[in-house]
């Protein structure tokens, strides 16, 4: 009862303030217009009347996190990746179970059957989010996200002894989410290096030719768009990522022995 | 010709979720008891969800102003559908094995049950 | 007709019932039915993303706040204990 | 009547972030629960997000014509008005370029702080602030 | 056509449906309750997420409501489980 | 064995990948192959049991014929019998947990017709013993506690036709 007085009044508080707020020309309300540094992300992201600014990918946000400002997401990654190696760092010492999976343990047989079927069409339509992240919303980390679904349902429908079982063991996932971090450095300074070797003035993040350096990733492979070094970023960032995941709920979930350190 | 069959079937589908939509929602909050909630749930997700998610692929196959990605817009808004319609009925089943494993609900009211007699609870008022 | 101001009033019915969410979540005491509570919330921020018009920060903020955060949360309250004392 | 009616519409959204803002804060340093303070940190960190989405929005430039999420759909154009129809309706995507990195440093924090816990509570057997305070004096 | 103010028309409809099930899934007095009226809550914003899509003319907008749905999904199930087992990983 | 196993898991994968995208351009049709190859890898021990079964054209004539009266005829009668309920200000329920035997082999059609039984408003599977081939099911209006009758009133039209498609 002491709770429905006190969400009442605090939904009359916000709708009372507002109309007052309202009422006395005070309101928030947005602009019809742009600032200019949006104006210009958003006339360079795909713009082929501008050779040394575009991006060539039409998903502007993609393009900012990956060109634009893509050194930010780079030690986003990194901090994510420092994260989950922290929690394994502080989860050392337990001991964990491993046994046999039994038809007893998980959930009932109706959900598991459920759960492998949906399993690999839950996996390509988190492919299809990632690999198209350069041209519709989406990308490397949605994709790795949606594609964390399947090991987080198959860890809590069957169990994670039927996951190692499988062989999805947590070195391997760290492996894979190494080798996603080094691919996606490798990708970053590709273009730095090539250009070392052809002795050609290149940047690092380089992705399209700009003013000064003629380098350039294929963006356009028989008609199909690439946008240069966003998907190989998107590719690297989806093993990461759902592998990440992955990694975190096999060490937080498996079941610890009895004994305590 | 087609394409406006398309359009109003699609539409007729989206306002049959709307109608099934409130009916759940009444449901939902008339019946007195969890078990009876799930039979008012499924009309959410199946009429309610289900169809009404197929019906907007429909209209996205026949509305020209779409562009170009209309048929993106199709073919997510069926594999959608189609993951709702496997994985909601898994979702309720799972949780009222839960329910009635752990007897967080009783069956109330209650003619028969079969699994665990201690459960039922006789006549009560709906 | 105008039809923003549908859009508008769609958000600000989500957001009044994301603070009727928060509250409760606030002041719940059984754990799990506070974890509960934060993810109707998330639905909620997610479908004001959404009005405004940010298609990637759903695809992003869902996954994180609408399911990995409370699935490592109720592991965290199934290890250690359910409710909170006063 | 219409205007008004949007402003006041728009201003409920945003006073109840603020609302959100101040209750998740209170949350955060009064509630002695762990997992209570991190379910408030959550709510902290979206709340700020949306700020930030809410200074990239912008209105409807006629009441019929909506303003659209920051991605060009026809892209092999041949002349530019494609693009100037889409730099008139589109938002600003810089804000959520920036919220979509918050939001994954912001699970990393999260994630690092629930493996924390697990180890507070292997330690000192209670996840409660108040005493694990008392417990290590 | 007229689409976009027959989806206008709807779309209030689909709003007191979720306050509805809002309000199922703040009171249900147990746990099952409280989840049952999430599932209900978020599948209908997925309806709305598509049904708005054809409103604003975007169709790239309903890949958001894919995640929705199999999020709620996992909810479900490690909900269940958390009931059933209290061990998540057994 | 392994890859006879992974190539309907790669079909799976690779039509829903052709059908989420909606397009059928080259870059879809690469991308979609190579994924639908990895997911097959992954998934190839885990859902398929007997692959033969997948090529014959009778059991998808019979799926077909499943979808179309499921969702015209079951559904709708269901669905109104159950929103005539809510509506009605009495609100009539008779309900109880009642003993529905099956006679199928293998665990996906014991799940379609699980699925099919909780998809129609009305009753709910609860529980499911693979061992006795009976499953418990919450139904709102019993109106016998006899399994036989039980199943006649319940499920007997979605075993017809699943015993046809999935065993």
């Amino acid at each position: 009862m002491k709770r429905v007085v006190s969400l009442a009044v605090l939904v009359t508080i916000v709708l009372g303030m507002s109309l007052l707020l309202a009422l006395s020309g005070q309101s928030f309300y947005p602009s019809e217009n742009l600032r200019w540094l949006a104006i210009v992300y958003l006339n360079t992201t795909y713009n082929p009347y501008l050779p040394d600014f575009t991006v060539r990918s039409p998903e502007s946000v993609t393009a900012i996190v990956w060109d634009y400002r893509g050194l930010d997401t780079l030690y986003e990654t990194t901090v994510f990746y420092l994260a989950i190696i922290a929690g394994l760092a502080l989860g050392r010492g337990v001991k964990r179970l491993n046994q046999k999976p039994t038809d007893e343990s998980g959930l009932s047989p109706i959900v598991k059957t459920v759960t492998k079927i949906t399993g690999p069409m839950i996996l390509a339509v988190a492919a299809s989010i990632g690999l198209h992240g350069h041209l519709t919303p989406g990308g490397g980390f949605q994709g790795g996200a949606t594609a964390a679904v399947v090991p987080v349902v198959f860890i809590v429908v069957f169990s994670s002894f039927y996951l190692l079982w499988k062989g999805v063991s947590s070195q391997r996932m760290l492996t894979l989410r190494s080798a996603g971090l080094i691919g996606i450095g490798l990708t970053s300074i590709s273009l730095f290096l090539a250009g070392l070797l052809l002795g050609l003035p290149s940047y690092v993040f380089q992705n399209i030719a700009k003013a000064g350096s003629p380098l350039s990733m294929p963006y356009d492979v028989h008609g199909a768009l690439l946008s240069g070094t966003l998907w190989w970023f998107n590719l690297f960032e989806f093993l990461a990522v759902s592998s990440g995941f992955t990694l975190a709920f096999i060490i937080l979930m498996t079941p610890e022995a009895e004994e305590k350190w | 010709m087609i394409e406006e069959l398309l359009v109003y079937t699609g539409l007729g589908l989206i306002a049959l979720g709307a109608f099934a939509q409130l009916v759940s929602g009444i449901g939902v909050n008339r019946f007195r008891n969890f078990y009876l909630r799930l039979h008012a749930a499924t009309i959410g997700s199946i009429w309610g969800c289900v169809y009404p998610i197929a019906g907007a692929g429909l209209v996205a196959l026949g509305y020209k102003e779409l562009g170009p990605y209309s048929t993106f817009m199709a073919g997510a808004a069926f594999v959608t559908s189609f993951l709702v319609l496997i994985l909601s009925p898994a979702g309720s089943h799972a949780l009222a094995r839960a329910a009635h494993k752990t007897r967080q609900a009783l069956v109330e009211p209650c003619v028969h049950d079969a699994l665990d007699p201690s459960m039922c609870v006789r006549g009560g008022g709906s | 007709m105008s039809l923003d101001l549908l859009i508008y009033a769609v958000g600000a019915v989500a957001s009044l019932m994301s603070v009727v969410a928060v509250y409760l979540a606030l002041v719940e005491r059984d754990l799990v039915k506070a974890v509960i509570y934060s993810a109707i919330q998330s639905v909620f921020y997610s479908l004001l993303f959404y009005l405004f018009m940010s298609p990637d920060i759903v695809l992003v903020y869902l996954p994180v706040a609408g399911g990995v955060l409370p699935a490592l949360l109720l592991v965290l309250i199934s290890k250690t204990e359910r409710f909170e004392r006063e | 009547m219409v205007g008004f009616l949007a402003e006041y519409m728009f201003t409920v959204i945003y006073l109840s972030l603020f609302v959100n803002l101040g209750l998740s804060l209170f949350g955060l340093f009064y509630k002695p629960h762990y997992v209570k303070k991190l379910i408030m940190l959550g709510v902290l960190g979206d709340t700020l997000n949306m700020f930030a989405i809410f200074l990239g929005y912008r209105a409807w430039p006629s009441p019929t014509t909506p303003s659209r999420p920051p991605i060009l759909l026809t892209y092999p154009f041949e002349n530019a008005s494609v693009l100037v129809e889409f730099t008139s309706r589109a938002v600003d995507p810089l804000p959520q370029a920036l919220v979509l990195t918050a939001v994954v440093i912001g699970l990393a924090v999260m994630v690092f702080l629930i493996f924390l816990g697990d180890n507070l509570f292997k330690h000192y057997g209670t996840l409660d602030m108040r005493e694990i305070r008392r417990l290590r004096g | 056509m007229f689409v976009q103010e027959f989806i206008a028309a709807v779309v209030p409809l689909y709003l007191v449906a979720t306050a509805l099930y809002l309000y199922r899934a703040l009171k249900g007095p147990t746990i099952p309750d409280h989840v049952l009226g999430v599932d209900l809550l978020s599948y209908n914003l997925a309806v709305l997420f598509i049904v708005l899509g054809i409103f604003f003319k975007e169709p790239i907008l309903i890949v958001t409501a894919i995640p929705l749905a199999l999020w709620i999904y996992a909810l479900d199930i490690y909900v269940a489980k958390y009931l059933e087992r209290r061990v998540m990983g057994a | 064995m392994r890859a006879a196993r992974a190539i309907p898991v790669a079909l799976l994968a690779f039509v829903t990948y052709i059908v989420f995208s909606g397009s059928t351009s080259g870059y879809d049709l690469v991308t979609g192959l190579l994924v639908s190859v990895v997911v097959g890898a992954l998934f190839a021990n885990v859902t398929i049991e007997r692959p033969s079964k997948l090529l014959s054209p009778k059991r998808w004539y019979w799926a077909l014929r499943y979808a179309l009266r499921y969702f015209i005829v079951d559904e709708t009668k269901c669905h109104i019998d159950v929103a005539k309920r809510i509506l009605s200000p009495r609100m009539p329920v008779n309900p109880g947990i009642v003993v529905v035997p099956f006679d199928v082999e293998s665990d996906y059609a014991m799940t379609a017709i699980a699925n099919s039984i909780t998809n129609t408003p009305g009753t709910v599977v609860v529980e499911v013993d693979k061992k006795n081939k009976v499953f418990y099911v919450h139904w709102i209006d019993v109106a016998s506690i006899e399994p036989r009758e039980a199943k006649k009133g319940i499920s007997e039209t979605f075993e017809y036709y699943s015993k046809k498609v999935f065993d």
